[in-house]
């Protein structure tokens, strides 16, 4: 397909959904534009991680489309959204914590030769991508400031550097786009902004794009290109940072405006 | 007092710690490693069995040119003479029977191993899955003790031998069964510990820590399980092929929902998730046997009415019990082994 | 099929299915309250058979006594079952299947140690001894005095659980802790004495349904483990959360145990030797068919009702 | 009547709330307000015995409540309505109010049921049906009835208004205000301050666990550009 530069990474055409009676999100449309860090705001049970859920398809839409890339991905698995090159962090942060930190992130590294358990016994034939990954495992926990604790178990990890792990994992999966569900929760106010600091990296460093649901507006906003608010299933108001920002609808959500 | 022939209890304790320990590898693999709780083990151990009940009295003398006499009901004794008088003059036959009889099981078995894994994505919780293979071994085990021709029904089967039978020593060709055992259950140690200290392993590990996010990460899990279901499913039925030629007979009665939770506490004592953990579990559970058998017979002896077998169930469960509430991680607990990645970073480090 | 075997297996349709009931409420009961798949639950039958017996033994003939010991002894076993192991178990955050493994184990000792006291006082195959005598006989359709203690015992045994559940406190308490045990700790249900209580319910019926058991077959220590599998059908015929769905998956397996089976022996000369796959199967096919069992078929009838 | 002082609690190893100190006035309705995440639910949770405490105190009256079993906390007067999961909804209506009435002398309970419809008139019409058939103002009616039964001294509510249409929102507010008219404490989380401060007396911001303001209702709307500065709505917040 020929890329249309103009068109947005990720497209969301009137997404639904329905839990039961409850509609957690309904007729959501919203543009992610290649490059950019857009933020996803809006009071709890406003249907934010629903949404991330649903692009990640680790829930199954009610009706409408998600686009990426153009192509449809609103009938694939988990593992093939992956593969396409979305990743997601997750609230609670979800590592494999009775594993060590370096196996958190070589795990996620796509099309390993020693994951074919037939191929798996004979360590020669898997061993030196193993070692290469390896290599590309250190750049990543380098840049997270993880690197020392490599053979630390992620339970023994601090609610940052958990974060921060998370985040490294997805990057080890190469994606073109990074879901972020809450990166700063439960984290030290100073500490949130280096979070954030990281995650501008990703998009400098790595031109990855970033959809990212935050509710420290203050740290979003600085960092933030376009800000999309949510509230009961609704998009309530979209904008640049400036405008979202002196918004009233936001003022209204958030404070009773 | 009674005599105790100390090799030879040693060689059956060691040929029961063999068989027992390919079981113990096999259910490590699928639940200490991939968390998939296989309490189905009895039927894939069965199908090995059955295998072994069936070569040896269709497939063997085929090998070695006679005409298959039907083992069961009158004709029984006439297939056990011929299956001896194959066994003492043809040992090629024998042992080509035996590798026939292992591959047919392992096949047999992971086939079946790999599409009952599937059968987990249909179901509502993740527990059922336990009690589908719990309530599906036993249903095979009603329906082939139910079937006339298969094993004989009810009565079994008595014309399996295990291939060193040709030697005129007993003691000789039963150490020579012991070494086949324990060769059979160190390969399949090299194998599994191999398996998990690859990315294969990794992978495993993910799925057992968290289905969810492993999928998120682009892992085809279904694939995964349906793989190591077949790989522990077919070290099984190996295992019970071996336990067939052991015992000298297959009979469903052995294939019980007790001998998948004797696999169990094997696996749960030793140390879930780590290979070595499951020998021991084996060796020990192995020793339990032997000894309640040597303790029963002691006992009665001594002219006490108690029936010994009935308190080694009771200590099994009190061990269980215990193990479960005081060492979750038994003996020997989960190694952080790893794939070599370590060592890579641990020399960028360095330098 | 000749209509004398029909009805034969009518009545005893009635009579296994009543007593599958008494013991797969317990498994419904224990697997929504306790979230635990009980598989000790049979041991606590056979206990308050043996229970049962030995009362007869020594003399007692009267069946309400009988039953009460039954009752006694199947409520101690289990709640000493919840106190020594799962109760301990459950503080540690341990995985289900560590919970499943422990039911087995708790299985084992009770029947091992059954097995050591029959062994020892040679309680093998009795049968608890009340005299056998016909009350109805009409052409081939034969009812003992077993069958009118057994089929109206179970049922009212049946009614009076739906009862306690529905109509008193204690009932409503534990349909809370099996909705939100986490909202019934904020209100203030004693939740470790609801448990308990719950757990002494379970056994005693349990423990009551082997001795209603035992006045038709013989004791043995086996014999709760036997139907163990045929109980959780019914269980699971009933969602693991629905009384009468599972009243009703019961008498289904019972039906299909006895008339189906010998329908399918008269008519297609299936050996009766595969009768035991019979719950099996139900397992098999509810859980990959129809995982909510009967549960929302009744549910839906009931709304209509209002 | 409540009085926290240097409370850090939070869930397994993560400590949420910061040696947190603040004091519950008597018969006062209080908001807690603050961002997602800054330790509003964890502060209820903490003091129904709900997480993890790590250090501190929570004195009810002089008396300590960490340390007490969950179960035991209705009986010293405290009543809680958790943001999620707050009914028994395959119960029915009718037996959710029981429940809620299960602490009272038996003798109360009758009186307490019936005066109950007086204050929550929908729900007497909705006995017979299964809770979890109720709409989302119902649903949160009963909740709020079924902790109200209790006969309750303190009453707290974890986002009450939570996920309901702004009109239905209001008359769950309208009924709290009409319970503390009955002399109940009200400790209210919320996240729609405005709302909040329509309704309440006495306002506290947490804000990343820690107190960082609180006065009455007044005093919270004449420092509005503040409060909202904590809330993280207003522009001055990104310099």
């Amino acid at each position: 397909m020929p890329e249309d530069p103009a068109r947005p990474l990720l497209e969301l055409k009137s997404i639904r959904k329905d839990f039961g009676g409850l509609r957690a999100v309904d007729d959501v449309s919203l543009d992610v534009p290649k490059g950019a860090i857009v933020g996803l705001i809006g009071p709890n049970g406003s249907g934010k991680s629903t949404l991330i859920n649903l692009i990640a398809r680790a829930t199954n839409l009610s009706a409408g489309q998600v686009l990426f890339n153009g192509e449809n991905i609103s009938d694939l698995a988990s593992d093939e959204v992956f593969r396409r090159g979305i990743a997601r962090g997750y609230q609670e942060p979800a590592l494999y914590f009775k594993m060590t930190v370096l196996d958190n992130v070589l795990l996620p590294v796509k099309d390993q030769r020693g994951e074919q358990p037939w191929y798996a016994p004979w360590r020669r034939y898997w061993q030196g991508d193993e070692a290469a990954h390896a290599q590309t495992a250190v750049d990543v926990l380098a840049q997270v400031q993880l690197l020392q604790h490599y053979d630390t178990l992620a339970s023994d990890l601090s609610g940052g550097q958990m974060k921060l792990l998370e985040i490294a994992r997805c990057l080890m999966g190469r994606p073109e786009l990074l879901l972020l569900d809450e990166p700063t929760a439960g984290v030290a106010p100073k500490l949130a902004y280096e979070i954030f600091q990281q995650i501008a990296r990703l998009r400098d460093d790595h031109g990855i794009t970033l959809l990212i649901v935050e509710h420290r507006l203050e740290i979003l906003f600085d960092f933030a290109d376009y800000v999309y608010v949510m509230h009961l299933g609704n998009l309530l108001a979209q904008g640049k940072v400036d405008d979202i920002a002196s918004d009233a609808t936001v003022r209204e959500v958030y404070f009773g405006d | 007092m009674i005599n105790i022939d100390i090799v030879a209890t040693a060689i059956a304790v060691l040929t029961l710690f063999g068989i027992y320990s390919l079981m113990a590898i096999s259910l490590n693999l699928e639940y200490g490693v991939a968390g998939v709780p296989n309490f189905g083990k009895a039927l894939f151990v069965s199908i090995g069995a059955y295998t072994a009940g069936i070569t040896y009295t269709r497939l063997l003398p085929l090998l070695s040119g006679f005409e298959v006499i039907h083992p069961c009901g009158p004709t029984m004794g006439g297939a056990l003479q011929l299956r001896s008088e194959i066994m003492a003059t043809q040992p090629v036959a024998g042992f080509i029977n035996l590798g026939l009889t292992m591959l047919i099981a392992a096949v047999i078995a992971g086939a079946v191993g790999f599409a009952l894994s599937y059968v987990t994505l249909r179901l509502k919780e993740e527990w059922f899955l336990a009690l589908v293979l719990l309530v599906g071994g036993e249903t095979v085990r009603i329906v082939v003790r139910g079937a006339d021709d298969f094993i004989c029904s009810h009565n079994g089967i008595s014309s399996v031998a295990q291939p060193f039978y040709f030697l005129d020593d007993p003691r000789t060709s039963s150490l020579l069964f012991m070494l086949l055992a324990l060769a059979l259950a160190l390969l399949a140690y090299l194998y599994s510990e191999r398996l998990i200290r690859s990315p294969f392993g990794r992978m495993l590990k993910g799925l057992r820590e968290n289905e969810d996010v492993t999928r998120g990460l682009g892992k085809g899990i279904s694939l995964a399980r349906a793989q190591i279901m077949l790989i522990g499913s077919a070290i099984a039925a190996v295992g019970g092929a071996l336990f067939a030629l052991n015992t000298g007979f297959v009979n469903t009665n052995d294939f019980v929902v007790t001998l998948t939770l004797d696999v169990w506490v094997m696996v749960v004592l030793g140390g879930i998730g780590n290979n070595r953990g499951a020998l021991l579990g084996a060796l020990l559970i192995a020793l339990m046997d032997r000894f309640t058998q040597v303790g029963a017979i002691a006992l009665n002896m001594s002219g006490s009415d108690v029936e010994f077998n009935y308190v080694r169930f009771i200590a099994f469960g009190i061990i269980l019990i215990w193990m479960l509430r005081y060492r979750s991680a038994g003996l020997l607990p989960e190694s952080r082994l790893t794939t070599g990645a370590h060592d890579v970073v641990r020399r960028v480090l360095e330098k | 099929m000749p209509p004398a075997l029909l009805t034969t297996s009518l009545v005893n349709t009635i009579q296994i299915g009543s007593l599958y009931a008494l013991m797969a409420l317990g498994i419904t009961l224990t697997f929504s309250v306790m979230k635990l798949p009980n598989f000790a639950h049979a041991e606590y039958v056979t206990a308050g058979a043996y229970a049962a017996l030995i009362v007869s033994l020594s003399g007692v003939l009267n069946p309400l006594v009988i039953m009460a010991a039954a009752f006694i002894v199947g409520a101690l076993s289990a709640l000493i079952s919840q106190l020594a192991v799962f109760k301990r178990l459950e503080g540690k955050e341990v995985s289900l299947y560590t919970l499943i493994l422990s039911s087995f184990a708790v299985g084992l000792i009770i029947r091992y140690i059954l097995f050591l006291m029959a062994d020892y006082f040679n309680l093998f195959d009795l049968r608890i001894g009340i005299p056998l005598t016909i009350v109805f006989r009409d052409g081939s359709l034969i009812l003992s005095n077993l069958f009118a203690w057994v089929v109206p015992t179970s049922i009212v045994l049946v009614v009076l659980l739906t009862l306690l559940l529905n109509a008193t406190p204690l009932g409503r308490e534990m349909r809370a802790l099996a909705n939100n045990v986490n909202l019934a700790r904020v209100i203030g249900i004693p939740v470790e004495r609801v448990k308990n209580y719950t757990w002494l319910l379970v056994g005693g019926l349990a423990g009551v349904a082997g001795a209603l058991w035992g006045l038709q077959t013989a004791v043995h220590p086996l014999m709760g483990w036997g139907a163990i599998i045929s109980v959780f059908a019914a269980a699971i015929l009933g969602g693991l959360s629905s009384f009468s769905g599972t009243i009703l998956g019961a008498y289904v397996v019972a039906f299909s145990e006895n008339t189906v089976m010998l329908f399918l022996n008269a008519n297609f000369g299936v050996d009766l030797a595969y009768k035991p796959a019979i719950p099996f199967i139900i397992i098999i096919a509810v859980l990959l068919i129809r995982p909510q069992g009967f549960t929302n078929l009744i549910r839906r009838a009931g709304d209509l009702q209002r | 009547m409540i009085t926290i002082d240097g409370l850090t609690a939070g869930y397994g190893k993560l400590e949420i709330l910061q040696d947190l100190s603040l004091t519950f006035a008597e018969g006062q309705f209080s908001a807690v307000l603050g961002p997602n995440g800054s330790g509003k639910s964890t502060l209820m949770k903490a003091i129904m015995g709900l997480n993890t405490i790590f250090g501190g105190s929570i004195q009810l009256r002089d008396r300590e409540l960490i340390g007490l079993r969950t179960e035991e906390i209705p009986r010293l007067g405290i009543a809680y309505v958790p943001q999620r999961e707050n009914i028994f909804d395959e119960l029915t209506v009718r037996e959710n109010l029981q429940l809620g009435a299960r602490v009272l002398p038996k003798a109360e309970r009758p009186a307490a049921l019936k005066e109950l419809l007086d204050v929550f008139p929908i729900l007497g019409r909705r006995g017979s049906q299964r809770a979890v058939t109720l709409s989302g103002g119902e649903h949160q009616m009963l909740a709020i009835a079924i902790a109200w039964l209790s006969k309750p001294t303190i009453m707290l509510l974890d986002e009450p208004s939570a996920g309901l249409a702004p009109a239905i929102a209001s008359d769950v507010f309208r009924i709290l205000q009409e319970l503390r008219e009955q002399g109940i404490t009200l400790i209210v989380v919320e996240q729609n301050a405005r709302r909040a401060l329509q309704y309440c007396d006495y306002a506290f911001v947490l804000r990343e666990g820690m107190l960082v303001f609180e006065g009455t209702a007044e005093e919270c709307l004449q420092d509005e550009e503040t409060v909202k500065g904590y809330l993280g709505v207003h522009e001055s917040a990104r310099l």
